[in-house]
């Protein structure tokens, strides 16, 4: 058959076409820069805006909060305490209420508004801090027991043993040991800072470290990682160029629901008291406070109680979109 | 009255203690909540009632110099136990477990905790059946230590005879269910959770205890504590409320029952660290007498440091009812109070007047005072309670006022009251410059309480950190006052000499900063009558007392 | 073929089209196919991959809308068994249910994934009988049994206790096919139901299909881009092209006259065996509609040794026991020795699991070898410590069976080109991306896809990147594993036509690694046959072909498809053992090879190859 | 498949022990003092008469060398001897006396058997937390296989929000909050568990569950919210594979095809997440076991800590290393034995 001569069609457009059968088929719509797409279909995502314009509004609103509401969060005025927010007026005239404190205050007399900003602060920055730590680090041991054979059962004795540790003492630990040192570098509150997301980070690594190397195991098989040794990649470069960017999804995951446990671990250490010293607010320490006023007070548990469900919801649905739009094989869909 | 009839006819009676009980022996845990639990069943020759007076249990009466049952030279006690007395097995109580009660106690390898009971006690001899004397090794103007108070009461020897020195610990039936002569008997006991007791048959009084049963819950916490009684009236009696007054004033709106308060000489206080904790020292010398405070060292700055707290509005926040701000060390009982009065009033001006006075200026107007170089800045620290965290902001508030910078700092009161050496944290190591927890003494006399402030006596690196002189307060004369105290028997001059030396510690030198006078606050429904609350004593003292109202 | 005598359609498709929701708006996955499918008939539908063939059948199961499709127009006429036309577009999935499984059976591509991996074969088997023919759970494992017996299963009862990762490929997709024929449908669609097995196995399952449809008479609806495979089974034949129906015709009219360009394209991409006889060396493909210089064989270096393999034993150590002590070993590669020339190209061939990508794998050591010796020009690959052996790596390259697999998914293009050229620190900057223009070019890519991923590809493009990132580091010797198996027959020409032109130009060495014999024929100067880790024979690709002497050779070469409706084979030629398990216990020796030469170059092995 | 479970449990055995000794290092270097809840009023000399005579005073090697020996010699004896002489399962067993009246490990806070704490405790933990954890994964599984059915539905969406929520509000909050609800406003239900509630009729049957209500539901709240997103996933996984497809082409119904195709095997991953979730029950509900004063092994292990009872803490918290290894071998196991794919030999 092949040696036929080629004979031409009757309709040139149809024999165009067939000709065309063999030539390059495939997207031919203009290559878009990379991040152009990503935007692209991150935009789409509708609970991804939301969680992304909704985190936008809260660290704006922690970060420069300060400077529009510039009441201190630490100062006491007694005679103002347990004002009620201004919009109790609504339904009680008599309720004891002013602009001036438009969240109300506490027991003391403390700003709502203010603690509730400042607190945010120190609460999203541990949580971001601490979720990043956690996340490094069960990257870290879930990629390289994942990766090299010799290594993996060692990592995972290793991850058992941290996750049998109790984590009060090991606090306690290490406070003692750290405490001093940190508060003659850092002063007392950043020291503390790095103390808890420290402590916060490497108590809560291991279910990141346990799904990572689960998927690099499987990733390991895939043909490309032999390609990629064969063409002569070094094995930090397979594991930086080849796996970490396929294990993006488990690991947004994992960032979700460790920024929720590092903020709600973070108030639980304050209860306890090996957190911030007392008086540096934090939403989780604001709402173990306000707990016992609930009846009363219900604005005190509400708002840190609020602000930490929709940080903690924008980021899960942040994280849904972000993997979405970084995945190029959804993006293209 | 209404409320006498035959024994158990009011059926059961539930407690509620947010601290979980973990042992019935109170020889072998110091713990209130054990001595407590215990208190229903174990019982002292003598108790002190809800006034301080002491009342005589297991004894006819209570012996004095006045009625010879205390030796002129106050060196022998004796006491005569009760007629017919029986333990809840039926067995008489004799003077022999009195004794017993002592050896079992002044054992060199059993870890008493209540040792110090016993200090000075020479011999304890069974004169006969009914009869015990008591000899210390030196005059004891206060011979009322031992078998008196919840603290010491009195076990059964057959019961513990296999149980002494080393062996106390595995002795967990015994420790688990002490047979005592208290009006109930333990019918169950699960350690840190629930004991449950039933009345004892072969108690001395008729028609007591009303109650067939008690149910002594323990767990949760304070909050958890009072809603079960006051809000959800699941609970007749919830011990140690510490709660701030507006919570407890909102449950107690419910209607199931009330708060109850006794003033006894529980002292909120700011301790004044007289020596340098500064961490760049060399740890032989923090914190020890080798090393003054280059800033509390002087009485003026601590005095303004006084002068600027406002103790009616920490008591108002902290304690309402269940407060009285004061300015003693010794608040009660009365015969002991100093009138020291003058620092209820709150001055700032005076305060920085003051410090203006000691050279302490703020140079710079940063808002924080300093002089030759160093700032005005403290350190600050406590155990993690929501009210001592309240009074820490307000007080640094203060004293940002005069020009006073504070850093704050709370610790786990495990580490904080916990004595390990090890922890740079503990209370007694002092490394900060002022600290503030409550403290008391045992009993109506003060004298041992105010006998810790001897020189010599602070903790330091030789004592492993013990010792209870934790300001490292240091002035013969206030040791010559003590040893003057420890020879003294009239009550006049004992009290003379206490305010004294109350106001040495605190007006004069403010070496001691007191703030509020507590009160110990517990709750109880308003169908449950008979409830006495007594600050000197167990709480559970009078429980064969208890009745239903309705 | 039409036993059953001529009935009227028992399927009738008229204009069909289906749209697909996508985020960019409705794309037409199928536009505009009619076709009528007659009783007791074999309708083969053939065309491109992405031509719409899978969705036609879908649709005709209404099963689409679980992939998010939806009918936009059209009739999908269904003769019932009362003689009743229902129109399947409009009817509802309660209808459906009664229908699928039970009057249309489907045969799936992908045998494995196609059984739930947690059921065994024996459930399976007897869930449709008992929804339909509300069967006792002892008359339908009866009926399985008797339907294991009919597609030829060994050792059935055993079978239906076995899950499905337990049974090899070709077993697999005999169970979906009993599936399918369980309940005695009256249409059969088969969907590829051959793409993903060995020769030996599909001309096994092709024989097997035809053979019941005419014991039973049932219409079949053939899917497949195979033209070889089409010629064997087909009755009439649809092909499709983007989505519509471009011819239909009887097969013999199809292959003999083709009328529609594409057909014509499409059949002169297909390698034929027997196409090369008489000829010395390999020579790229004539294609139609591209324009071509002169086709000139490519005759490579006679008498330079590029690749000189001695002995080469590969083994795969099983573990087991408490102390996880190696009990057994596989003994992938056996006793393996050949050269291969400068400019020239040897294939191994052999049955899934004899163990060639082993051997080429072990040759670059990505798995090490147990022994043996591999030189390359003048180095000792086996000898080299890692660092020397990375450096080695430059001058030979691997391209892997799956174009999509062997990317990675999350890379761009061009990086994933670059990447060799970065590891070894050449062709930095500017020059860097020039030449990966060129390599762009030169697998004839266009620019504008450097930027893209492997998923915005199609299977041949993606296999031009593979190659051209193989070409990075100008590699004197490539080793293509499978490396057109996975493309359409046009664009697998394609490719094929470019490694043979860039062997011309640069002198290149191939080992191709390949189960397609037809291939093999096409790019071969010398050909090698795999059996159990072993070459049982080898010589000059001519005199293998055209005179086969091993039996496991000839028994290849019968079972291979041949694209011509008039040379069909017989199921009675068919005779294959199942291959033995390669896993011999540590202390089995294996014995050396021994080869008896037939011809000049052409030997076959003398001692036992296990077949 | 034996040989690998036989395999790992022998191998646990070196890291368990290598936990013990992490954990012991880690309590002693710990600061804290037995001391701590003993009242100011004690002198330290008392206190330190108190601290020796728990033993505080011997080496480091020593006290750990007596812990190991009666935790894996004595305690074993005197669970033997228990068991076949009270026990109903074994007691009909000849009686054994291994027990020789060596020291049992003794507790500090209530100076009896530590082990008898963990098994007076054990009743209220396994009933409460361990029906919250059923509860939870019950209510999770619907959640989150429908979830994956609709992908993107209302009640998707609706069923993210709600667990999402429920994973971040601590439980120090919803337990008073749910306290106050139902215990004050209300007044249906007991804020307050009894642990020594005998159920003996419908009454007394009617009483434990309305107890066990509240802290069932706070705690259900966190393990729905987990694992109804892993099981959600591990729906959207299968739904897509081709043998979903295969099924229905068989002619099955929708139900079947979702319930049993994809659901056994969705059914893989999200049982060893719920196997591995299971040590957290004994230890993970200590806010919980507080709030409601169930008093299970969590609450015994936070008073442990607090009043530093280092033989109950160093037991307890090994008992739940020994758990977390042994349940980790149990996800692993689980997965072979329910994918036919996984053989481990
Ligand atoms: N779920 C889907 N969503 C969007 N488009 C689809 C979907 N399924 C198929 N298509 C499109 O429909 C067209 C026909 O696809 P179909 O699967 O029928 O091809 P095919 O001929 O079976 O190819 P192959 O030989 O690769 O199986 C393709 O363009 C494909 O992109
Ligand atoms: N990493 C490995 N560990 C153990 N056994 C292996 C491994 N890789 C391959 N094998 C075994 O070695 C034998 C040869 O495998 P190989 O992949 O080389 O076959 P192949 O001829 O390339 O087959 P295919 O055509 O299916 O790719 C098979 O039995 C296979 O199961
Ligand atoms: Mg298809
Ligand atoms: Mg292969």
């Amino acid at each position: 058959m092949t040696d036929q001569p080629l004979v031409s069609g009757p309709d040139p457009e149809i024999d165009d076409q067939a000709l065309g059968a063999l030539q390059d088929k495939g997207p031919m719509a203009p290559p878009r820069s990379q991040w152009r797409d990503v935007w692209d279909q991150f935009k789409h995502h509708k609970g991804a805006m939301f969680g992304g314009g909704f985190l936008i509004f809260i660290t704006l609103f922690v970060l420069i909060g300060p400077f529009l509401w510039t009441l201190d969060a630490q100062k006491l005025d007694i005679r103002a305490k347990d004002m009620r927010p201004v919009w109790t007026l609504i339904w009680d005239g008599d309720a004891k209420a002013a602009w001036a404190h438009p969240f109300g205050t506490d027991q003391l007399g403390r700003d709502l508004l203010a603690t509730m900003i400042k607190g945010g602060r120190a609460s999203m920055a541990v949580g971001w801090a601490a979720m990043i730590l956690a996340l490094v680090i069960g990257t870290f041991v879930g990629v390289v027991a994942g990766y090299f054979r010799r290594a993996d059962f060692w990592l995972m004795r290793f991850t058992d043993l941290v996750l049998s540790l109790p984590i009060l003492p090991l606090l306690l630990v290490a406070v003692t040991l750290f405490r001093q040192p940190l508060r003659a570098n850092f002063g007392p509150e950043t020291g503390m800072f790095i103390l808890i997301v420290g402590v916060v980070g490497i108590t809560s690594w291991m279910q990141t470290a346990r799904i990572v190397r689960g998927d690099i195991l499987a990733l390991k098989e895939r043909e490309f990682i032999l390609a990629a040794r064969s063409i002569g990649t070094k094995n930090s470069k397979i594991i930086r160029r080849h796996l970490l960017p396929n294990v993006i999804s488990p690991i947004t995951v994992s960032a979700t629901l460790g920024l929720a446990t590092a903020i709600i671990t973070e108030s639980a250490l304050s209860f306890l008291g090996v957190g911030f010293p007392s008086d540096f607010p934090t939403w989780g320490k604001l709402l173990a406070d306000a707990v016992q006023r609930m009846e009363q007070f219900p604005e005190r548990v509400l708002l840190p109680g609020v602000a930490i469900s929709l940080t903690v919801l924008s980021v899960n649905y942040l994280g849904d979109g972000l993997r979405d739009a970084l995945d190029p094989r959804i993006r293209g869909r | 009255d209404a409320h006498q009839g035959e024994r158990g006819r009011d059926g059961e009676v539930k407690i509620l203690y947010w601290q979980a009980p973990s042992i019935l022996n109170p020889f072998l845990s110091g713990g209130t909540k054990d001595i407590e639990a215990s208190s229903l069943v174990l019982e002292p020759l003598a108790r002190y009632n809800e006034t301080g007076e002491m009342v005589p249990f297991l004894a006819e009466e209570v012996p004095t110099v006045a009625n010879g049952g205390v030796s002129e030279d106050l060196t022998t006690i004796t006491w005569k136990i009760k007629e017919g007395l029986v333990w809840s097995d039926g067995t008489p109580v004799t003077s022999a477990d009195v004794k017993f009660t002592a050896e079992y106690c002044m054992h060199p390898e059993g870890g008493c905790a209540q040792g110090a009971f016993f200090e000075g006690v020479e011999t304890v001899e069974a004169v006969d059946d009914q009869t015990v004397k008591v000899t210390f090794n030196q005059p004891k103007p206060n011979p009322y230590g031992p078998f008196v108070g919840g603290q010491s009461p009195i076990i059964q020897a057959a019961q513990f005879a296999d149980c002494l020195g080393a062996k106390a610990p595995e002795c967990t039936d015994a420790n688990y269910n002490p047979i005592g002569t208290g009006p109930f008997k333990v019918a169950d006991f699960k350690p840190n959770d629930v004991i449950q007791y039933e009345a004892n048959e072969n108690y001395r009084e008729e028609g007591k205890p009303a109650f067939a049963s008690v149910t002594l819950k323990g767990g949760g916490d304070a909050n958890s504590a009072g809603r079960a009684v006051l809000e959800t009236g699941e609970f007749d009696y919830a011990w140690n409320l510490q709660l701030a007054p507006d919570v407890i004033a909102k449950m107690e709106a419910a209607g199931y029952g009330k708060a109850i308060t006794g003033f006894g000489p529980l002292l909120e206080r700011i301790e004044m660290n007289l020596t340098n904790p500064s961490p760049d020292l060399p740890p032989e010398t923090r914190a020890t007498v080798a090393e003054p405070h280059p800033i509390l060292s002087d009485v003026k700055v601590r005095k303004a440091l006084s002068m600027a707290i406002d103790r009616d509005l920490l008591t108002e926040v902290g304690y309402g009812q269940a407060g009285a701000p004061t300015c003693n060390l010794v608040p009660a009982p009365a015969i002991y109070a100093s009138d020291n009065t003058d620092c209820l009033v709150q001055d700032i001006e005076g305060a920085k007047a003051l410090l203006e006075d000691a050279g302490w200026t703020d140079s710079d107007g940063d808002g924080v005072r300093e002089k030759d170089g160093m700032k005005l800045s403290l350190l600050y620290q406590t155990s993690t309670n929501a009210v001592r965290q309240d009074f820490q902001a307000l007080i640094k508030d203060w004293w940002s006022q005069i020009g006073v910078e504070t850093e704050l700092r709370n610790l786990d009161g495990s580490v904080f009251f916990g004595g390990d050496p090890g922890s740079p944290d503990t209370f007694q190591k002092f490394y900060a410059d002022v600290e503030m927890y409550a403290n008391t003494f045992n009993g109506t006399d003060p004298q041992q309480y105010l006998s810790a402030y001897r020189c010599g006596n602070e903790p330091k690196p030789s004592s492993q950190w013990q010792g209870e002189n934790i300001n490292r307060f240091c002035d013969p004369a206030y040791d010559a006052m003590i040893d003057e105290l420890g020879r003294t028997g009239d009550l006049e001059e004992r009290s003379a000499l206490a305010k004294k030396m109350n106001d040495m510690l605190t007006k004069e030198t403010y070496t001691i900063v007191p703030l509020v006078n507590r009160a110990r606050v517990s709750a109880h429904a308003n169908s449950l009558g008979g409830v006495v609350l007594n600050v000197w004593d167990s709480e559970l003292w009078n429980v064969g007392d208890w009745y239903r109202t309705e | 073929m039409l036993d059953h005598g001529a009935a009227g359609p028992i399927a009738d498709i008229r204009g069909l089209q289906v749209e697909f929701q996508t985020k960019d708006g409705p794309v037409l996955g199928v536009e505009d196919v009619s076709f009528t499918i007659n009783a007791g008939e074999t309708v083969c539908v053939v065309g491109e991959s992405g031509s719409g063939k899978s969705v036609s059948s879908l649709s005709l199961m209404r099963l689409v809308e679980f992939g998010g499709g939806r009918i936009a127009g059209g009739q999908l006429l269904f003769d019932r068994k009362d003689h009743a036309s229902v129109d399947l577009a409009q009817a509802d999935q309660g209808l459906m249910r009664t229908i699928r499984g039970n009057e249309i059976g489907m045969i799936f591509q992908e045998p494995m994934t196609a059984l739930n991996p947690v059921f065994t074969v024996g459930r399976q088997l007897t869930e449709g009988l008992r929804l339909h023919k509300r069967m006792s759970k002892k008359q339908a494992s009866a009926r399985a049994l008797e339907l294991m017996r009919q597609v030829r299963i060994p050792e059935p009862e055993r079978r239906l206790q076995q899950y499905p990762h337990e049974l090899s490929g070709g077993m697999r997709q005999r169970v979906v096919i009993a599936m399918a024929l369980a309940c005695e449908p009256r249409l059969l669609i088969a969907d590829e139901p051959t793409t993903a097995l060995d020769v030996t196995i599909q001309a096994e399952i092709l024989a097997l299909m035809d053979r019941l449809k005419r014991e039973t008479g049932t219409a079949v609806m053939f899917i497949t881009h195979d033209m070889a495979v089409v010629a064997q089974m087909a009755d009439r034949v649809v092909v499709m092209y983007r989505g519509k129906k471009v011819e239909e015709g009887p097969v013999a009219d199809i292959f003999e006259a083709p009328q529609h360009p594409y057909t014509k394209a499409l059949l002169a991409a297909v390698p034929k065996l027997g196409e090369m006889t008489g000829k010395q060396y390999p020579e790229p493909m004539k294609l139609l509609g591209r324009k071509q210089g002169e086709i000139k064989p490519i005759v490579g270096e006679e008498n330079e040794v590029l690749l000189d393999v001695r002995n080469l034993t590969t083994r795969f150590a099983v573990k087991g026991g408490l102390l996880r002590r190696t009990v057994a070993n596989v003994h992938a590669v056996e006793d393996l020795s050949f050269t291969i020339n400068k400019g020239q190209t040897l294939s191994l061939v052999g049955e899934s699991g004899c163990g060639k990508s082993t051997a080429g794998r072990s040759i670059l050591r990505l798995v090490e070898p147990l022994s043996g010796e591999v030189k390359l020009g003048n180095k000792d690959i086996i000898a080299l410590n890692q660092r020397d052996l990375r450096t080695a790596r430059l001058d030979m390259q691997m391209i892997f069976q799956d174009p999509f697999a062997s990317l990675n998914p999350q890379m761009q293009l061009s990086d994933q080109v670059a990447e060799p050229m970065h590891n070894y620190g050449m062709f930095k900057g500017e020059e860097g991306r020039k030449r990966i223009e060129m390599l762009f070019d030169r697998v004839e890519l266009p620019r504008s896809f450097m930027r893209r991923y492997p998923h915005e590809l199609s299977g041949g493009q993606r296999q031009r990147v593979a190659i051209a990132r193989a070409l990075a580091l100008n590699p004197k010797l490539i080793i293509a594993d499978e490396a057109v198996s996975a493309l359409d027959v046009s664009v697998q020409a394609q490719v094929l036509n470019l490694m043979m032109e860039l062997q011309e130009e640069m002198d290149l060495s191939f080992l191709f690694i390949s189960h397609d014999m037809a291939v093999v024929e096409r790019v071969s100067h010398f050909v090698g046959v795999m059996y159990l880790g072993r070459i049982v024979e080898m010589g000059p690709r001519s005199a293998v072909f055209e005179n086969p002497q091993h039996p496991y050779t000839q028994a290849l070469m019968k079972a291979v498809p041949i694209a011509d409706p008039r040379k069909r084979k017989d199921e009675k030629d068919l005779d294959f053992k199942p291959i033995p398990s390669p896993i011999h216990p540590v202390n089995y020796v294996a014995e050396p090879s021994e080869y008896r030469e037939i011809s000049p170059g052409h030997k076959i092995l003398t001692t036992d190859s296990g077949y | 498949m034996i040989t690998f479970a036989i395999r790992r449990l022998i191998l646990s055995i070196p890291t368990l022990l290598f936990i013990s000794l992490v954990i012991f290092l880690l309590l002693q270097l710990a600061p804290g003092d037995p001391m701590a809840q003993v009242p100011l009023t004690v002198p330290p000399e008392v206190k330190e008469k108190m601290r020796i005579a728990l033993g505080l005073g011997e080496p480091l090697y020593v006290q750990y060398w007596k812990w190991m020996v009666q935790f894996f010699w004595v305690e074993p004896q005197v669970f033997i001897d228990w068991l076949t002489r009270d026990s109903t399962l074994l007691g009909w067993l000849p009686d054994t006396s291994l027990y020789d009246g060596r020291l049992r490990m003794i507790s500090w806070q209530t100076r009896g058997p530590v082990m008898d704490l963990v098994v007076q405790s054990m009743p209220q933990t396994i009933w409460v937390v361990g029906m919250a954890y059923i509860v939870g994964v019950l209510i999770a599984l619907p959640i989150g296989i429908y979830s994956a059915y609709r992908h993107y539905s209302v009640f998707d969406q609706t069923g993210t929000f709600i667990t999402m929520v429920g994973f971040s509000i601590p439980p120090f909050f919803t337990g008073p909050l749910l306290i106050v609800i139902f215990a004050v406003q209300l007044g249906w239900l007991p804020s307050n568990y009894n642990t020594v509630h005998e159920v003996v009729d419908w009454d007394t049957f009617v009483y434990q569950l309305k107890q066990m209500v509240l802290p069932v539901m706070v705690l259900a709240l966190q393990t729905t919210a987990q694992i109804s997103r892993y099981m959600r996933s591990a729906m959207l996984d299968n739904l897509g594979q081709d043998y979903v497809r295969t099924a229905r082409a068989k002619g099955l119904r929708e139900g079947v095809v979702v319930m049993v195709h994809v659901l056994r095997n969705s059914m893989i991953p999200v049982v060893t997440v719920i196997a591995l979730g299971i040590p957290a029950i004994f230890g993970g509900a200590i806010i919980t076991e507080n709030v409601f004063g169930v008093n299970g092994i969590g609450y015994q292990l936070l008073i442990a800590l607090f009043a530093n009872d280092i033989p109950t803490v160093m037991t307890l918290t090994f008992i739940f290393a020994i758990l977390i290894v042994l349940f980790n071998l149990i996800a692993d196991v689980l997965y072979g034995v329910l994918d036919p794919r996984i053989r481990y030999d």
